[in-house]
């Protein structure tokens, strides 16, 4: 298991706490300063910052070439950045909501996941590509996906999903320099953007100096004994809630956040399931074909015998999101359904 | 081709129902989000763009429509959405999520979709392009009288959606007009540091339509290129393309600062609202006198305040509801 | 469990057999001599009658109007279906192969998939997206993929793989009557096109006159008690293969045929694991997040209990598909591996 | 710009090793696919684009160019791989699917990549045209030399990569050059079923770029264009659009039986073969005598013969070495 934790349980006095959003644009600051080869695209990420905040102050630090606004041309862009980063650039390029994947995505799937296979390894493409999800303010259902699956199911990209300002820089960091594409999804409500009303919980101590959080190492974020509950992003936060309330009826629940899909750290939560017997996977993307699935058969085929209960899922339902409120949170993984999921669990 | 003074009335009226729908939503829309600005809260949350400014684009092309012909709008749909003849009360709904909204709260301002009048809109730029071209298509195919127009902002361009479906009108001598909006931007992103060429219409030499510009934000010069666009459809001589030079006069969705824009811009592009200088129009030419214009402005007030409390005052939809309709 | 078995198994003297391309055709023009609102489009299936032979002779009976070949814009003819969908005609639209998804993925996941749940209702689309799929004839990394787990996990669309020509031709015709967008994958190497090497069973009998197959019915192709293999398309075949070589050894095994991905017949799966109480997933999609696991967690997630054995799956790796005929070879599902998979299972 | 006769030597001497090429695979490929013709079959197995009659596009470009410049080529690509210089030997290996090849064989003939020449190609119709795009960039952001060329069909034009990418070009002003290789055919479908436009040279003013339309499939007409479009992008001027009209004198793809062909239209390109033509007016126009002709003939040959046999002759990868290589 991972000895690595997250800092989010730890509030200190005075420290600086920091956003996502400004975790990401920190790092991304950071690398820049140090390597003239890295430079940021996509819409809207000069001027006004990015419209999460996550690139607020590098154009005004790095000047308007290597912090680009691009024209709505998501297949050149996506493109281009696979060009440059084989010419030798480090490109961080943007898509602004992931649910946009659509419109360019053979420029990440056949040429960004394949170029270094389809080159045996000679061309490298240290692209970075940060993306948004989630939902959760009625946004409607062309902008409030997670597509965490979508993208870990297809082999050649590198998936990470930060839950807190900590892990954020640090898995920034290591996505610029790594020479392989990455894909970094970050949540819009833990983005520490007031008006997208926040999870304050990941809005955490930051360190100001550069560190890397290394890839497929998932995060024990609390430890526990009667059931593991694993999850990303909001997931985790989710989780986090869910073993508060399970504390409370006396059930002592482990959280794992993945914190990347690819590399998946498939160790951490087997044995925290050889701990603990019972599994409930939190996933705020689809639910079927996708991660909760994946994490549930990974416990199952390694070795069924450590499963003391039929795992559950608490899942997206296979629906299109909805705009109106009530629908939508009606939908929505919480620390309620988790805690059913727990009491609903068919004991072996 | 220039409207009649029925014409003219229309779209001053729909303008001024598209105008007060906005000030309304924008009012609204901030209840409940104060002091913080979250776009989660309030009686209607998540994205709000509005079409203040745009509406001459809205009325001049749909004042040629039936209901019969086919419009596919943008994010931005609501000027669009009135002027095509959408069920404003339905339409108001959705955007307040309601049961009695299009599509029961499913869609939200952005997907905004009225069978009866042949509605549709995508939250997604450019992807207007393709289905209006489908609906061109199946028109030809089956003989039915009807011509398809796709809405698309001028940054939406860029996207290759629009290269694809407008070479694909052409070559199938579609009933297919494209209604470039050109606001000047793109979200923050001006038009200049996105496009290549400083007019769209050029662009349709490489589809081998015609393309026009229109400049001036006016109803009735937009009026004049549409009808002769609709009409050549209508003939069955295929597709064109217009680009309208309009104005954005709110920001990108409600909550945008707007630090982008050069000091002075908006407060020009106010001076120049289409809404009065229509106003100012129809009583210069068309001998349009005051107590006309309070009646026109009452019907729309009135019709806007109708909707509005019919938004309001519905019910949501059981929340178990968003299971259902994902399949036909 | 669904009484529908497969006619795969069972040639007859004299009876008419027909290959999948034939059988897809077949039921495509039977649909358009009923209805005009049927018509096809796509990259050269008018003249050349499609790359895979599924489109072959409708040029010559219906003529270049119902039978239109596209230019190389998939945006917008995926867009056009589904704007002629909704315009009161059924556009049967070809993807070439499932891998060129990336240039029109938002067409067809944002618009076909969603605009019934966005109109709630009020607007059809009946849309049938025919797609080419799989490889192992060295056609390389972007010639090559199934992506069953990428369609099957975004909500809006049904999901139609077949794996034999009996079953092509009905799962079509139900596919041409739905009013909702259907996905439907063929498997290049079941198409019975003789220049890729064909699986010789996925020809078979098939009645000349119309009928249909309902959706969300898996196929019990081969019935057993000791494992339960479940699969689609070339997986079934190689299910069966592999069920005739346990057979040698003194293995019962029983072989499902999914048929359809959305809407998964759950309850034909549990059935049948709950009988023979061990369950291998046969997938030529990428092993994680995807088809595979889904399998898995569905049976463990309702009764953990039924299962006797670690389940295994028999997948893809997670690996761009190699060109080089040893490489793919090596990493594609086959019976063998099935068999090797039953007897590393974990027993509890 | 004309050609110097070096130059023509080398483009000629080029033509001959890319189309000595395709004649050998094309027998190779037949290896183990007779009585029945079965793709999976053969020392090449797979689909196998060749590039017969399309030579003159390779060269006349690429006779421009330094290993540093950069060229992205299409789903047909040995002729535009061997004008760039990629090794031949690695090449040849690669579509034999050898562990000697570019990539050890995981690619295979539409996935050649070459970073010592700066080659790359897909085999998704116009996306190329994005990443030669960001390597022009690459070179303006790092202010090094070298310019990008983007190889496309005429088909792919229609796709949306092709206008995003040079719009972009364009908005940046980049290093960067589009060729259309014009073979009126994509698989099956005439080029006047799927263009909008007769030449995609017009195109080019979508994007506020010049655009040229060669005719004749004459390689010093594309030399001497090519030379402008590049000279221009290496002074800092921006993108240019080159459409090549050429020809496919073979089917699509090896197995293709081109029943969609008009009658007599192949007998018609083979007579007008770009290579005996170049034999030609060196000997005309620049007193080659049949020895020296023999002379280059027998390099090329020995060229191709020699890649070949190293292709045919390198082992196989281990299987198991297909998990390895997905990350860098
Ligand atoms: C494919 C895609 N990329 C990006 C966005 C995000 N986005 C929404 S509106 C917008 C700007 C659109 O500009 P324009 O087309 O000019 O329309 P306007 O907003 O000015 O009406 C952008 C970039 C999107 N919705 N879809
Ligand atoms: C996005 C995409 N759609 C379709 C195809 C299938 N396809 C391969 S080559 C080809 C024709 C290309 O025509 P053109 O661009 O003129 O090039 P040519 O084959 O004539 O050299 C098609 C449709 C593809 N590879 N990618
Ligand atoms: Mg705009
Ligand atoms: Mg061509």
């Amino acid at each position: 298991m991972s000895t690595l934790t997250s800092t989010a349980a730890k509030p200190k006095q005075n420290e600086r706490r920091v956003t996502i959003a400004r975790a990401m644009a920190e790092a991304v600051a950071q690398e820049m300063r140090i390597d003239p080869r890295v430079f940021v695209m996509g819409e809207d990420i000069g001027q006004l910052g990015g419209v999460y905040g996550n690139t607020r102050g590098l154009i005004e630090e790095f000047g308007p070439e290597r912090v680009r606004d691009t024209p709505i041309s998501e297949t050149a862009f996506m493109g281009a950045a696979v060009g440059a980063a084989s010419d030798g650039m480090r490109p961080v390029v943007e898509l602004m909501f992931v649910d946009f994947f659509g419109v360019c995505f053979d420029a990440i799937y056949n040429l960004m996941a394949k170029n270094i296979y389809f080159s045996g390894g000679e061309v490298k493409v240290p692209v970075v590509l940060m993306t948004s999800t989630g939902g959760g303010y009625s946004d409607g259902g062309q902008h409030s996906q997670c597509l965490y699956g979508t993208f870990a199911h297809l082999p050649g990209m590198k998936v990470v999903c930060p839950s807190n300002a900590y892990d954020a820089k640090g898995l920034m960091v290591t996505a610029i320099r790594d020479d392989s594409p990455v894909i970094y999804m970050y949540h819009k409500s833990l983005q520490g953007m007031g008006w997208l009303g926040t999870e304050p919980a990941a809005t955490v101590n930051v360190p100001e100096e550069t560190y890397s959080i290394p890839f497929g190492k998932a995060a024990v974020v609390r430890e526990g004994n009667d059931v593991t509950i694993v999850g990303v992003a909001m997931g985790v936060h989710n989780g986090l809630k869910a073993a508060d309330k399970l504390a409370a009826q006396g059930i002592s629940a482990e959280v794992i956040d993945l914190r990347t899909l690819v590399p998946l750290d498939r160790d951490t939560v087997f044995n925290s399931v050889k701990k603990t017997g019972r599994l409930i996977v939190v996933d705020e993307d689809y639910q079927s074909f996708g991660l909760s699935g994946e994490i549930i058969a990974t416990v199952a085929e390694r070795d069924l015998s450590v499963l003391k209960a039929s795992p559950q899922r608490v899942a997206y339902p296979d629906i299109p999101i909805p705009f109106a409120r009530p629908m939508e949170q009606f939908a929505l993984p919480n620390p309620d359904k988790i805690v059913e999921a727990f009491h609903a669990m068919k004991r072996t | 081709m220039q409207p009649t003074r029925d014409q003219k009335v229309w779209m001053y009226e729909n303008m001024l129902v598209s105008r007060f729908l906005e000030e309304t939503i924008e009012q609204i829309y901030l209840e409940g989000k104060k002091p913080v600005f979250n776009m989660a809260n309030g009686p209607i949350p998540g994205e709000m763009h509005l079409s203040n400014g745009q509406e001459p684009c809205a009325v001049g092309v749909c004042a040629h429509l039936k209901p019969e012909d086919v419009v596919t709008g943008t994010h931005r749909p609501h000027h669009i959405a009135v002027a095509k003849g959408v069920n404003l009360r339905k339409m108001v709904a959705e955007i307040f999520g309601k049961k009695t909204g299009l599509s029961g709260g499913r869609g939200g301002h952005m997907h905004l979709f009225d069978a009866n009048v042949n509605f549709a809109c995508s939250g997604i730029i450019g992807q207007g392009m393709g289905p209006a071209v489908g609906a061109a298509l199946s028109r030809k195919m089956q003989k039915k009288p009807g011509v398809a127009v796709a809405y698309i902002g001028e940054g939406a361009v860029n996207q290759g959606a629009f290269h694809e479906a407008m070479n694909l009108a052409a070559v199938w001598k579609l009933p297919f007009i494209c209604v470039i909006e050109d606001n000047q931007w793109g979200i923050s992103v001006a038009k200049s540091a996105s496009t290549a060429v400083k007019d769209n219409s050029i662009r349709a030499q490489a589809y081998g339509v015609p393309g026009y510009l229109v400049k001036g934000n006016d109803p009735c010069e937009i009026f004049r290129v549409a009808g002769e666009c609709i009409e050549r459809a209508r003939r069955g001589e295929g597709p064109s393309l217009i680009e309208i030079e309009t104005s954005r006069l709110a920001g990108h969705f409600m909550g945008d600062a707007e630090g982008y824009r050069p000091k002075g811009e908006l407060d020009a592009l106010r001076a120049r609202d289409p809404i009065p200088a229509m106003k100012a129009r129809l009583m210069a030419e068309d001998g349009m006198k005051q107590e006309e214009n309070d009646a026109i402005v009452a019907r729309a007030r009135a019709k806007v305040d109708d909707a509005i409390q019919f938004g309001r005052e519905s019910p949501y939809a059981q929340p178990e509801e968003a299971l259902e309709k994902v399949f036909a």
